[in-house]
Formats: C-alpha cells, structure tokens, sequence
C-alpha cells in the first residue's frame, strides 16, 4: 500500500469512527473502499487506541484551502498559475523533486489535473457534509450472518466474518439454497468451488459466491475431517458444482453427498489417492508403468 | 409430425478428432445425426498444476501459468500477478501497468483471432483461418520482440515486469493496429455474414442467461448471452478504469440471443475494443518509469489468502492462493473459463445435429490446457 | 466413334490379316489406356492447382522449391508427383474388422464408376469414345454409380465415421441427382437430342448461340446445375460425406495408400466429368465463342480443355471461400430451392420457346 | 391473414436466396482480391533457404532492435562461481550444478583449466565440477539468467549476439545430446588426483 493510500484510509477511518461511515461509502475506487473498511473493521476492535496511535500522523492541514491535504498538490497547482517561487522555497529536497516532477506531467495537460484536483475537492466537502449521519452499514458477511441465523441457527461458526463465513456442515444444503433464492442476497453465480487440507486431520471446502445482480461477493467455507469427509452436495443449486465438486473430490477425497456423478474428473478412475493432500504420496506404479520420482542423475 | 426414432448409437469424438482443440473426448449417443445426450471427458492433459504450485516457488508458478492457457499466456500471467500483487500488497507504477494492458489486450486480440479461426475451421472455412493466423503472427512478432518469446512469455512477474519495451515498439504497434482494423472488416464480410455461415450458426446452441450464470460460464460467451458483465469495467483491476472502452453484448443480431452467432460476433467486437484500449493505454502511457521498481527482493506474501479474478480471452480467470507465510503457497487453485465453459456443452447442445455440436463446441473457444491444467 | 475409327485403320492398314478379333481389342484397349493416362495427368495437374489457389487465397505461396535443392521443383512443380509417390509408398491397411471383400472392392468401384463416364465425353468433334445417341443420359447413370461405392466403403470400414459419412454421401447424391438432371431436361428440350455432340453442333455459331445464353432463364438452370455437380462431386460447400472436422474424413477414414488415392482420383475425375457436363450443355462444347473463327479441331480441344478448367477453378474458388453446409440444410437447398427453380425453368423455357424461340 | 403469411413467406424465402448468393458471391471477390495479390500478401518465408530476419522482404517489424531472445542457454564456465543460483531458479529442474571448494580462493588451477578470477573481479571460492543443463526439459522461461550475479549464464543470440549467433535449431537424432555439459572436462578427476597429490606430499 503507498503511504498515499495508507493516509487516505487512516484519515477515512477516524471520520468513521466519529460516526461518518458515508465518507468511505462515497468512495468511487473499490478497491480502496474495502480497504478502509476492513481497516474500519479492525479499527473499531479498539478504537481509542487507533485515534491515539494515528491522530498525530494525520495529514498536515493547510489553512488556505481545505483540500489542501496533499501538499505536493497544492503545490503544484501554485505552479501551475506560475508562482514557482514557493516551490523552489521548498527546504524539504525530496519534496521539492517530487512536486516538480508532478509539476512537469500536469503541466502538459493542466486541464485535467486541476479537474482531478477539483474533484477531489468536491469530494471532500461532500465528506464533511454529511458527517452527521451515523448509520453504520453493515458488510455484507454480517448481513448474510444475521439473515442466516434468524432461519438456520447455529449455521454459521465464525464470529469475525470480515472474510469468509464458516458454516455448518449440517445446515449447508438448506443455507445454499436460500443464499441462491432469496432476494436480497441472490447469490446466483458460484465463481469457485476448492478444497484445502489444513493438515491436523481438517479438509476444508470453499466456495466463492457472487451475485450478477446485486454485484456482491462472499466466501464459504466448511470444514470436515478427513476420516468422513462428507459434504452435501450443492450440484442441483448451481449447476457448475458438478464439475467443481467432482475436481474436488478428485483432488482432495471430499466426497459430496447427493451428486448425482460422483466420479474422477481429472485423473483416470482407477487412480489411488488424493493428490492435493499434503500426506498423498505418489503411487510406485501405474499400471505396470514405474512413475520416476526423480530424473537419473539428476539426484 | 410424428418422430421416428431408431436405435441409438454411442460416439466417441476424439480424443483423436479434428475438432476437439485439444485432448478432449465427447461420448455422445446420437440417434442419427441427432444427438441425444453428451458427455465431456477431460484430463487427457492433466499436467498437475496445482500440485506442481506446490512445490515451486511463487515467481516459479509463472511459467506454469503460461502453459495452461497456451494461446492467451500474458493473460494467465497477468491474473496471477495481479493476485499476488494484491496479496502482497505491492503498487506498481503506471509504466508497468500500461504495458501490463498494452500486452493483455494485445493477448485477447491474438486469441481471439486462433478462436475465431479455428471455429470457421469447425464450421468449414478454411481460409479465414489462415487470414486469422497470419495476423496473430503479427502479434507473436510483436511479443517476441518485447520478451524473446512467441508462445509462453514468462514476461509479467510479481511487482514488475521482466524486460522494458524494446526501441521501436510503440510504433510497431500503432503501425500493426492500422493494419490490422481493416483486416477485422474484410474478415466480418468474408465469413461472419456469409449466408452459409450464418445459416450454421445463427439459432444455434442458444444460451439463456440463466443458465449461462449457473453453470458458472463467463466471459464471452456470458456477455453473448446478453448480460453485460466484464470484470474489467465490474471489478478493475490493474487500470482498466482509465480507460474508455464499451463491453460488447450479443444482440440475438442473426437468430436469438445467445447462440452461436452471437458468440462469434462478440469476440469480434471485442477485437475492436481491444484496439481501442491498445491506442489509448500507448497514448497515456509513461515514457519513464522503471519495470523492475517494484519487484520484492524476497516473494513471502503474509499468512492469508486471495480470491482474485481477471479478465481472461476466455471468461473469469480466478486464482485462489492460499499462503502460509513462506515463499512457496500452501496451495493454488486456478478457477479456469473454459472448465466452466465446457461443463455447459450437454445443456445447451444436446438435441441438434451432430454437425451442430462441434459447431457449439467451437463457439464455446475452450483451450484445454486450462480446462486439464 | 475412336474405337471405329482405330478399327477402321487398323484393318486398312493390315488389310491381308486373317483374323480381325485382335483389332478390336486394341482399338478397344487403346483409347482406355489412354483415358486412364488422361486421368491420372489431369489429377496431378488439378492437384498442383489445387494447392496453388488454395495457398494465393491464403497469402501464401504453396509447395515451392528455390535454392539448393528444389525440394519441390520449380514453383513447387513436382509437389503432386511427391504426393501421389507417397500414396504409393504408404503402407496398405485393412482394419481387421473390416468387410475385406467390399473394402478392396469400394475404390475400384468408385473409380471406375468416374472412368467410364469418361466413354461419353466430346473433347472435339472427332475425339470421343464411343458417340453414344444417349451420351448425357448415359453420364448421368453411370455417375450414380458412386452412391453405392461410398455406400460400400462407409459401410465395409466398420467404422462409426465412415459409416455416418457413407450415408451422408448417399442421400446427397441421389437428392442431387435430381436438380442436375432436372436442368439437363432444359438442356435437351432446346437441343432436342440426348447426343453429347448433337447438342454442341446445336450450339453452332458463337458465344451468342450457346444454350446458357438462349433464353433468361438458361443462367439459372445452369446455375442450379453447376452446383448441384459440387453437391454430387462432394466439393465444399457440400463435403459433408468427408468432412475433415466433423466426422474426421468420413467414408475414408480407414483408407490409406493407393486405395485413399482412388477416392481422391475419382473425385477429381467426377469434377472433370461434370465440368464437360456442363460445358457441353450450356457453354458450346468444344465450339469457339467466336463464330466461324479458331473453329479447328485442334482448337476445339482447346477450347473444350480451357472452358472446363475454368469451371474447375471456379468450383477450387468456392472451395476455399465459403463454410460448409449442414445435412438437413443440404437436403432443403436441394428439395426446397433447387427443385422448384429447376421444374419452374422446365415450364418457362417451354412456354418460352413456344412463344419467342 | 393467411395469405398475408404467405407472403411475408415467399418475401423471405426469396430474401434469402439473394443473401445467400450476394454473400457467397461477395466473399468470393474478397478470396479472388487475395488470389491475384497473392505475390505481394504473401506472408510465408521459404524455411531453409530464407530464415527469419530476412531485411530485404520483412514481414512487417525491424527485427534489429531486439533486446531479448528466447533460445538455447550457455554457460560461460570461466565467469561462473558455482553459486549455483540459477539451479535454484529453475522451476522445471532442469540445470544440475555440482561444485567442490578450490584449494586456494582465487587462484587458477591450471591442471583443470580453472579460472580463478571472473571478468567481474570476482574471486572464486568453487570449482564447478559438473554443470549439466538438459535442454530437451529447459522451457525457455529465461529465470536462471536474472539470477545470476556474473551474468555468465545466457540464452544465445540478443544481446549476447558478439558472443553467440542466435541459434534456434538444435535438434537432435539422440536426446541424450541435449544434455549440455558445460563443466571443464576432466575437471572432477584433475581435482581428485591434486588433492592425492598434495596428501602424498604431507
């Protein structure tokens, strides 16, 4: 993360926390709007801590201008209405080479640059105009969690959802299905389907859901144990954990229950062992055929 | 009018056939030439890539990612990079990332032309094909010039790039892309509204959107069936959100949305957007800035794990990367376009002709290096 | 009107020979060895264009042979001498589960179904077989011959390929067969004879006298015919008996070597025959377009040879142009369009010489 | 009503006769266009005799402004230092270095022909007894060159063109000719029967 960013978030964070969550829910660039929020999320573990630990680094405030954040903008834009003296009064040697070479690239398109600039300010004031509302809006994990939990208690494992949802192994047939149909979640592309071995005797499935209409996206995992591991099959949910489950259980030997093609997908049929395992051990043989473990001489 | 049905007979297409692109094997029982029910057989070129991620470093799993798919392999660098990057949290600078798209485009372009090609060739035009292939060389010509390779590039790496652009490239370019957008016409009269062509594909092997979305296929053949999804305007990554391109949409313009037709005629628009995305990112693209700036002196992401999908030639290429903290991951899974997109064959082609179900089968585009891995 | 004419001389010149029968069978003999001489020349000349056309339409060059050792002669000249020593060379493979007997029999069937066609073929007005007084009629039924040798070779191969590509093949000649004759019957309403020569002497007196050009509707019953022909000779747009992508090679799939090289002779004979076909009918034969003039018989089989090869180029053209065509998208172009087109030409050529001609 | 379908049917069934024949038709003037220029679109080289780089009938781009090449690896065996980096790199396996101590940093061993001191300047600590690279495995991915701290191993041609010609063509009848071996030869027993020495003169 640059330390641009890293500001940009830290300063969005702390208006959050004073109970402005629109700031960061205005933001255009997604990626940084997780960013803030997941930043938010750990933030309000302790949040007395965060204000303490980031206020002082906050951004230096110019008082002439209220986007005036970036100094190395505000900079430039002085030298762009030709006052170039400041700049060159600048002691801070890094400072001073990093607005001239900002200078130069806005210099050849000084429209754009000051639309930029311009835009952040409006950006910014809108920020503070709406500081006092203070509704906080939920991820949509914790949405999911406390949609689930109202119809199927206990399906849900994990307390932080701020990646995935754990979910129980025993409501996922059900839980599958109402995440597919119900309106407000609409979960009907399944992007993923993967297996993991945590190794301690865990194998964990993951399904990596999104939604084409209300454009969200979450994360699914179960978990079994390797002696019996069973999962409900969601094949007749979506379509394509047919093949994704059958790699799965080609891969790793987590068996779906209620496929209606249990098969090997990648690997011939008679193939022993489940490669992606982190105890497979490679066969000797192959039907006769010696599989070499390691080139000769090459030792 | 009453159906007469005889008995039916098992098929074996491939996996020796002409129109299988691959090592692919399709058990079909037709009764007659038509064709009843349809079972995909894969693995025939499993390379174990995502065991072999295992015991590789992470800069080394980018020339594995090369061979998966092998007609769109900038692309496959390019998702990777761009999961690792995002999990190592590392900026690169604009050069890197205009050249990054310079290439990717570039990449769909050249394989958009072998699919377009090879689906005339399933169809029976033979000489578009080899129209197709002649400027696709043009664009090998154009990678081996940046990075020596034709084929497998091994050219974006984690945090940079491997070599600058060489002298002379920009204008190589520019002088391929004007070239090259009047070929697109030439090709549209001479295959994509012949009558002939149109009568085998148009209404064929249509696609509903829902199913499309079910079985999990995207890409092209998702937006010919008339949903308007491309993750580099839905989710950017790198910086496909400067730049001003449209996502072409199939619009049912010879039959219904959704068919075959329509899947070809997509990828030929989107040629033309590429070219679009090529001029500008050339234009608005950095003279200075250093390609290795960024590379990391040691590849050890943090414990935690990404979901990371980009927009490949084919669909949604996800990488899944799960690391433990060392310098090689616990594992990788790679959600490939063409599994997906081949799953879909027995829903959408079960009940034409025989000659429709390669016909489908092509207009899907699948690589199945990626579909084995 | 050949075998007479060597008889004739033979007798003439041994006219003290007791017995007359060895005559005959040379006479006989003579023209068939030359026809298959004929044959096997004009393939490789049709192959080498073949490859040429294909590789100009493509932005390529095609077999060539520069530098050091002229791999494929000059211009790449010996490329189907090569081919056709390779199909010699090539190993000769029966399945084991094949029908042995129809397997070895199916090429020679073909080929000699393509081979006596060529009896009737007018090259000048002295050079042919035999003048039969139901020349066309004759080529018509001996090109049917084909159905059953496809028939025999998709079926004999025991393969799920050649079987689909061995009744693809029948339903579209024998659906095919009925739009060329159908435009045939034009042919022989102007002419008034089923006579190969009789209709090209009705053709007399230049390009304006040629049958395609009598009547409006003559371009179109040529038309209907000439594709049909590209339907019966299994060019693209309707190769779907061996389409390469479809059903790998269809009825000779299991063929290889000299065998293959039968099927691949016979369908570039049935070509030639269908080109003179047309020719004959609707393009003045071995007639000079301009009346009275270049009108010898040398230039007659010039003209003859040079009109054919350029329908033979075009049906190369259209090859390597368009895709192919789909069964039942076959079966409506002959049933649906060709049909109807050819029996509404019947009625208005009729009508049309009646009233005008 | 009825007869209106009928029609609209007829309109369309003789439309399309007239796409089918003015599309064919068009497409074969595009094919005919390609066929009387095929001397001057001809894209296709005569391989043996005409290899790529060909100035006088360039196919489109100037090839002399490469700066990089994918092509056989060399090793240049006086500039290496046995840090065996580049069989670290390689992700198929496919470089096998072994390497013993020298007897002294630095200094030449001349029984070996054993360079001891790189074009860098850099002093050898290693003497490379076998460096074998299996060029029927190595799949061109260029890793094992950026490694390296003396820049001795290359793929041929590029930038290293004054050294080595690029070379695609390395076929072989055998493919145990692939295996490149790089090290010195004799290079293990030469140290082997020093080291004998020097224990018989103690």
């Amino acid at each position: 993360m640059s330390p641009d960013t890293e500001k940009i978030i830290i300063e969005l964070v702390l208006k959050a926390l004073n109970g402005d969550m629109d700031s960061i829910n205005n933001l255009d660039d997604r990626v940084l709007r997780s960013k803030a929020k997941a930043a938010l999320f750990k933030a309000k573990k302790d949040p007395d801590a965060y204000r303490e630990k980031y206020s002082k680094s906050s951004i230096p405030n110019d008082n002439e201008n209220n986007f005036k954040n970036d100094p190395i903008t505000s900079y430039v834009l002085k030298g762009l209405d030709g006052d170039m003296d400041q700049i060159n009064a600048i002691e801070d040697r890094v400072l001073r080479g990093k607005v001239k070479a900002a200078l130069v690239k806005a210099k050849k398109d000084p429209k754009s640059f000051k639309m930029q600039v311009g835009l952040k300010e409006v950006k910014k004031q809108t920020i503070e105009l709406d500081e006092e509302k203070v509704d906080i809006e939920e991820s949509i994990n914790q949405r999911i969690k406390k949609l689930a939990l109202e119809k199927f208690p206990q399906s849900i494992l994990n307390d932080d959802v701020e990646k995935f949802l754990l979910v129980d192994l025993k409501s996922w047939s059900s839980l599958s299905a109402y995440l597919k149909t119900e309106e407000s979640l609409f979960f009907d592309s399944l992007q993923c389907q993967t297996g993991f071995d945590l190794g301690e005797g865990l194998l964990e499935a993951r399904y990596n859901l999104h939604s084409m209409k209300h454009d969200h996206y979450t994360e699914i995992r179960i978990q079994v144990t390797k002696d019996n591991p069973r999962i409900p099959s969601v094949e007749e949910v979506w379509r394509i954990a047919d093949w994704f489950e059958r790699e799965t259980y080609d891969m790793l030997g987590i068996h779906f229950d209620g496929h209606r093609d249990m098969r090997r997908i990648l690997l011939p049929d008679d193939w022993e062992g489940w490669p992606l395992r982190k105890d497979y051990d490679v066969q000797e043989t192959y039907h006769g055929i010696v599989i070499p473990k390691m080139k000769e001489g090459w030792e | 009018m009453g159906v007469i049905r005889g008995e039916e007979m098992v098929l074996n297409i491939g996996p020796q056939h002409p129109a299988t692109h691959g090592v692919l094997r399709l058990q079909v029982k037709t009764d007659g030439e038509i064709v009843s029910e349809i079972k995909p057989y894969i693995g025939y070129l499993h390379r174990c890539f995502e065991k072999h991620c295992e015991n590789v470093t992470y800069e080394q799993v980018l020339p594995f990612t090369d061979r998966c798919d092998y007609l769109a392999s900038m692309t496959m660098n390019f998702g990777y990079v761009v999961a690792m990057e995002e999990l190592m949290e590392i900026r690169v600078n604009d050069r890197v990332q205009h050249i990054r798209v310079v290439m990717a485009e570039l990449q769909r372009i050249a394989s958009h032309l072998l699919g377009l090609g090879a689906f005339g060739l399933d169809i029976g035009a033979f000489t578009p094909f080899l129209h197709m292939l002649r400027d696709r060389e043009r664009i090998l010509d154009l990678f081996e010039m940046t990075c020596g390779a034709r084929l497998l590039y091994n050219y974006m790496w984690i945090g940079g790039l491997s070599h600058d652009l060489p002298v002379g490239f920009v204008e190589s370019t520019y002088k391929f892309l004007d070239y090259f957008e009047p070929k697109i016409d030439e090709f549209v009269n001479l295959l994509v509204h012949n009558k002939i062509f149109v009568e085998r594909t148009a209404d064929i092997g249509v696609m509903p959107q829902d199913v499309a979305i079910s079985y999990g296929v995207t890409g092209p053949n998702l937006r010919a069936s008339g949903l308007n999804w491309d993750l580099r305007k839905n989710d950017p990554y790198s910086i496909y959100n400067k730049f001003d391109f449209n996502i072409p949409v199939g619009q049912g313009g010879k039959g219904t949305v959704g068919d075959c037709w329509d899947r070809f005629y997509v990828r030929v628009l989107e040629m033309k957007e590429s070219i679009k995305i090529v001029r500008q990112a050339l234009a608005s693209m950095p003279k200075d800035g250093d390609v290795h700036q960024s590379l990391p002196k040691k590849i050890k992401p943090p414990i935690g794990s990404i979901y990371r999908r980009t927009e490949s030639p084919r669909g949604d290429l996800g990488y899944y990367i799960e690391s433990d903290g060392s310098n090689v991951p616990y594992r990788l899974k790679m959600r490939s376009p063409a599994f997906t997109a081949l799953s879909v064959i027995d829903e959408i082609a079960a009940g034409w002709l025989l000659s429709d179900v390669l016909a489908i089968l092509g207009s899907l585009d699948i690589v199945l290096g990626e579909i084995d891995r | 009107m050949t075998v007479d004419f060597i008889y004739n001389s033979l007798v003439a010149f041994f006219p003290d020979w007791a017995n007359k029968d060895p005559f005959l069978m040379i006479s006989m003999l003579l023209p068939l060895v030359a026809t298959f001489g004929f044959i096997t020349i004009y393939a490789l000349v049709v192959i080498y264009a073949e490859l040429k056309v294909s590789s100009f339409i493509q932005d390529k060059v095609g077999p060539m042979g520069q530098g050091v050792g002229l791999h494929a002669g000059k211009w790449g000249l010996l490329q189907p001498i090569a081919d056709a020593l390779k199909l010699l060379s090539k190993e000769d493979i029966i399945p084991s589960s094949a029908n042995k007997v129809l397997f070895i029999l199916a090429p020679f069937m073909i080929f000699v179904g393509a081979f006596i066609s060529f009896v009737a073929l007018p090259f000048n007005e002295s050079i042919i077989v035999s003048d039969l007084n139901i020349g066309i009629f004759y080529i018509l039924g001996v090109g049917s011959l084909a159905v059953i040798a496809l028939i025999l070779a998709g079926w004999s191969s025991n393969n799920k390929w050649s079987l689909y590509g061995g009744m693809r093949s029948a339903a579209q000649i024998i659906s095919y067969e009925i739009p060329a004759g159908i435009s045939l019957i034009v042919v022989i309403m102007l002419a008034g004879s089923l006579n190969m020569q009789e209709i090209i002497l009705y053709q007399e007196g230049g390009i304006g006298n040629w049958i395609i050009f009598d009547n409006p509707f003559m371009p179109i019953a040529f038309v209907v015919y000439f594709i049909s022909a590209l339907a019966e000779t299994n060019r693209t747009p309707f190769d779907l008996p061996e389409s390469e992508s479809e059903l790998v090679a269809g009825f000779v799939t299991e063929y290889s070597g000299m065998r293959y090289a039968f099927f691949f002779l016979s369908e570039y004979a049935n070509m030639f025959v269908v080109s003179v076909v047309a020719v004959t009918g609707f393009l003045g034969g071995w007639q000079s377009p301009f009346a009275n003039y270049l009108n010898s018989p040398a230039m007659g089989l010039f003209w003859m040879l040079s009109k054919t090869a350029f329908l033979i180029f075009i049906m190369i053209w259209i090859r390597w142009t368009v895709p192919r065509l789909r069964v039942d998208q076959l079966m409506h172009l002959c049933w649906k369009v060709f049909l109807p087109i050819g029996l509404f030409n019947i009625f208005a050529v009729a009508i049309w010489t009646v009233l005008i001609g | 009503m009825d007869s209106f379908n009928w029609v609209n049917n007829m309109i369309k069934y003789f439309t399309g006769i007239w796409t089918s024949v003015s599309t064919i038709v068009g497409g074969m003037g595009i094919t005919f266009v390609h066929l009387i220029r095929a001397r001057k679109d001809n894209v296709t080289l005569q391989y043996p005799e005409e290899r790529w780089p060909r100035p006088e009938r360039n196919i489109g781009f100037d090839h002399d402004s490469y700066n990089v090449i994918r092509s056989r690896l060399h090793v240049d065996m006086d500039d290496c230092i046995g840090c065996l980096k580049c069989e670290r790199a390689c992700p198929v396996d496919c470089i096998k270095i072994v390497t013993e101590k020298a007897p002294e940093r630095g200094t030449d061993i001349k029984e070996v022909s054993h360079v001891g001191v790189t074009s860098n300047g850099t002093r050898k600590a290693m003497v490379v007894t076998r460096f074998d690279i299996d060029m029927s495995e190595c799949c061109y991915c260029n890793l094992c060159t950026y490694p390296c701290p003396e820049e001795c191993i290359f793929m041929t041609g590029g930038p290293n063109s004054s050294k080595h010609p690029i070379d695609y063509e390395f076929s072989e009848p055998d493919r145990d000719n692939l295996i490149y071996k790089f090290a010195k030869s004799g290079t293990k027993e030469g140290l082997e029967k020093l080291r004998n020495e020097k224990v018989a003169e103690s």
